[in-house]
């Protein structure tokens, strides 16, 4: 397997990553796609250090991209709870005051 | 070469692929010989003999989720503590055990100052115990009914 | 042989579930989706060499991220479309027709971009396997208390925070 | 590379095995496997109601066969004729994909089972954490079905079930991080091979903090496959059946069968990590013991003709060897079972709060300063066991007083 392919499956992720972002309304398929897209930058990572150069440090990279996505979901879907205590909704667009 | 490498994970996908192929399988043979006889009362979600009211998609306590939170954050820690602790005796055997040690202490009292604040913020009580003031509150509301 | 169907069943579940999660119409299928699409890449990184973190992205997605998704979806009205005291659906469509039209456009345009630019490194590079490396856990953490000690204890501050702000959002406050 | 179960019938061929053959080899194991897990899962039933009844004084199964022991193959073939109920509010597609996902989650972490040191399917570099890794789809599992069945018990046992299990999970990390920290590797062969075959070698005994860790460990393992005193996804006297409230027939079978089988995998990783795993006294299992042995009996020397016989001895000696490995770890897990059980019909249940109490407030806490504790212990001994401090040092010290 050549890096063309690894590249061309973290292309779809990115490119099905940022579709989900813009087409969904509801927060939480936002965060989805958030996840999407860090996981093909994490797959990119792993891939060049298989071809590009032996010592790992993109591992280490790919690494902490995996623990700052699940930082970021963590605060991410603790934003979206806090906010449907207080709007009952979890549409983005009702999401329009930077307080309450 | 990475081919040879690679059959180390033969045994895993097989598994996997067994221990679904069986439900699988197992589902098929049976609708063949077991009975099927549906109608309405039967389809029904069981609620202790009454008609559901509602759908069971609805609200829950949040303090699902806080104890979800303060998992992932220690399962994240859990998988950074691996490759440290699989190297942690090399690094004694080379004489380095103090440099290591002092590491991994760090990181990890890092996190025990996460979990001591959410004891002390109550985050880790499931049910939150009244304050003496509430208490007196509701036993007030008791002596008025 | 082997690796061509490990890489080739890996593939389709990541891309198939990618693909689901754009498609999806419900938000707990969006997420199961998810999890397959997690697990492909998971499968990938197997064949990179990559086993610790093949098994990390098991431990921190299958176990964490997508648990954590599923209560958020449930402490937030489930996936049912009842519609809350302001008139507004509690869980918006997932989107319709216009928006996901949209969305694809400008996800073509955003990774047709990232192709031009990222496109000379497997043009211009004379690519060839480097031969797998026998255990990378050892290498991992060698590295991580070596080069990267500073990283690695700033990501315990990075997940202390984590946990105490996402604490103090979530807690359920008394009204 | 890492040895396999195809790495060691290599050793007796004689030249390395394609990828067909491995393939081949592969799927007969793992068959075979199957196999018998089913099999341990469905008596893994039958002990539970023998051993119940023997705790409270009755008979328990005994029409089915000799002893009852025919009574799960009677309860399968009831399983599989029972009708299939989806109820019809019910999320069809995970309704049905949630008893895959929970019998995948186990299964797969049998790959890595070190049943002896030449019968391991696979074993992995990353071992003991992708078990963690792959367990937590069975968490994922109990989450789905009691959300898939629209039902309110389910709900609840589902919500409950998934949220025991990730809490328990943090114990359980820390624990195996103690034995990880004194064996220095994460693949199954590593962590056994570090101990010994006699009590005094085990990680049991290495040091208190993996003494406390041992048991930290064993509650959280059944906390997280949902045994009493820890069952309440299932809670019969508050929530009917918990997150399989809607299941019937084979569905609900094949939850039990990989509730019984996790227990099985959950005992068997603790022995192996802290109770020595296959690993036989007097350094039996080796094979090369026991095939010198046999070559030294006079009358095999006669009938076998020495020039052609070695290679028979080597193989009977590791065949033995093997067989003596698989007694010991075998030994040590269904002792475990027999304690899980044990617990089970002797404790009662815990309650919701007390549950998440005892996991936050008492295991994890105790699992994180374990962990510091014997991370210490470690640097400040030179990774030496209290048995070795006392003993082996005293020794030189008598030696050198002379």
């Amino acid at each position: 397997m050549s890096l063309f392919w690894y590249l061309s499956v973290s292309f779809v992720l990115f490119f099905c990553g940022i579709a989900v972002m813009i087409a969904r309304k509801n927060i939480i398929a936002i965060l989805l796609g958030i996840e999407l897209i860090l996981n093909a930058a994490a797959l990119n990572f792993a891939a060049y250090t298989r071809f590009l150069n032996q010592n790992l440090d993109g591992h280490i990279m790919s690494l902490f991209i995996i623990i700052i996505a699940a930082a970021e979901a963590a605060v991410g879907l603790a934003i979206v709870i806090r906010f449907y205590q207080i709007r009952e909704s979890i549409h983005i667009d009702d999401a329009t005051q930077l307080q309450h | 070469m990475s081919a040879d490498n690679l059959n180390v994970y033969m045994p895993v996908v097989m598994l996997m692929f067994i221990a679904v192929a069986t439900v699988v399988l197992a589902l098929l043979v049976g609708k063949l010989i077991r009975p099927h006889n549906p109608f309405d009362n039967k389809e029904q979600a069981y609620e202790c003999g009454e008609d559901p009211i509602g759908i069971a998609w609805s609200n829950f306590n949040v303090r699902f989720y806080v104890v979800s939170l303060i998992f992932i954050i220690f399962d994240v820690e859990g998988a950074l503590l691996f490759p440290v602790a699989a190297v942690f005796k090399s690094f004694i055997e080379i004489g380095e055990g103090s440099v290591i040690l002092a590491t991994f202490a760090l990181f990890i009292l890092v996190l025990a100052v996460g979990i001591v604040y959410c004891w002390r913020k109550g985050d880790l009580d499931w049910v939150k115990g009244f304050t003496s003031e509430e208490l007196q509150n509701l036993s007030k509301a008791k002596d008025a009914q | 042989m082997f690796d061509k169907l490990l890489f080739f069943s890996s593939f389709l579940l990541t891309i198939s579930g990618a693909a689901m999660v754009l498609g999806s119409k419900d938000l707990v299928r969006a997420c199961i989706a998810l999890l397959a699409c997690l697990f492909g890449v998971a499968g990938l990184y197997a064949t990179l060499n990559a086993d610790f973190l093949a098994a990390t992205q098991l431990v921190v997605y299958a176990g964490g991220v997508v648990i954590l998704m599923l209560f958020a979806i449930m402490l937030t009205g489930g996936s049912n479309n009842a519609v809350n005291r302001f008139g507004i659906n509690k869980v918006p469509s997932m989107g319709d027709g216009k928006t996901l039209a949209f969305g694809i456009l400008s996800g073509a345009v955003a990774t047709l971009t990232i192709f031009k630019i990222t496109k000379n490194v497997f043009i211009d590079y004379n690519l060839q396997e480097i031969p797998g490396y026998s255990s990378t856990v050892e290498q991992i953490g060698q590295l991580l208390v070596t080069n990267h000690v500073l990283a690695f204890e700033i990501s315990s501050i990075l997940l202390l925070g984590a946990l105490i702000g996402a604490a103090v959002i979530a807690r359920p406050r008394k009204s | 590379m890492n040895p396999t179960f195809v790495t060691y019938l290599e050793q007796f061929l004689g030249y390395p095995a394609t990828n067909l053959m491995a393939a081949v080899f592969f799927l007969v194991a793992v068959s075979i496997l199957v196999g018998v897990m089913a099999t341990i899962g469905g008596l893994g039933t039958y002990a539970e109601r023998k051993i119940s009844a023997d705790i409270q004084a009755r008979i328990g199964p005994n029409r089915v066969g000799p002893f009852g022991l025919l009574q799960m193959l009677a309860d399968g073939v009831k399983m599989i004729l029972k009708e299939d109920i989806i109820p019809s509010k019910a999320d069809k597609l995970i309704f049905i994909l949630a008893p895959m996902m929970a019998m995948f989650g186990v299964f797969a972490t049998l790959a890595v089972l070190p049943f002896s040191s030449g019968l391991t399917l696979t074993d992995l570099n990353i071992g003991v954490f992708y078990v963690l890794g792959v367990g937590s789809f069975v968490g994922v599992a109990i989450f789905l079905g009691g959300y898939a069945s629209n039902s309110k018990w389910s709900m609840l046992g589902g919500m409950r079930g998934a949220s025991q299990i990730i809490s328990y999970e943090i114990p359980v990390t820390l624990s195996i991080l103690v034995a990880v920290t004194m064996a220095g590797g994460l693949s199954f062969s590593t962590l056994v091979e570090a101990q010994t075959g006699l009590p005094h070698g085990w990680y049991l005994f290495h040091n208190p903090f993996s003494f406390i860790a041992f048991f930290v460990l064993f509650i959280g393992a059944l906390a997280e496959t949902n045994r009493a005193p820890f069952d309440l996804p299932e809670a019969e006297s508050e929530l009917v059946s918990g997150y399989h409230t809607e299941y019937t027939g084979m569905r609900f079978g094949f939850f039990a069968l990989a509730e019984y089988v996790e227990v099985f995998v959950v005992c068997g990783i603790a022995a192996a990590l802290f109770l020595g795993g296959y690993k036989v006294p007097f350094d039996l299992g080796n094979g090369e013991v026991l095939s010198n042995a046999l070559m030294n009996i006079p009358f095999l020397k006669m009938v076998v003709p020495m020039t052609n016989g070695t290679p028979i001895f080597k193989l009977l000696g590791s065949g033995l060897g093997q067989l003596l490995q698989l007694g010991s770890f075998f030994t040590k897990t269904l002792a475990l079972y027999y304690v899980v059980i044990w617990i089970r019909w002797t404790l009662p249940r815990l309650r919701v709060d007390t549950l998440m109490t005892l996991c936050w407030k008492y295991l994890t806490p105790i699992a994180l300063f374990n962990l510091l504790g014997a991370a210490t212990w470690m640097v400040v001994f030179h990774g030496k066991s209290i048995y070795q401090i006392i003993f082996e040092s005293g020794a030189a010290q008598a030696v050198g007083g002379h």
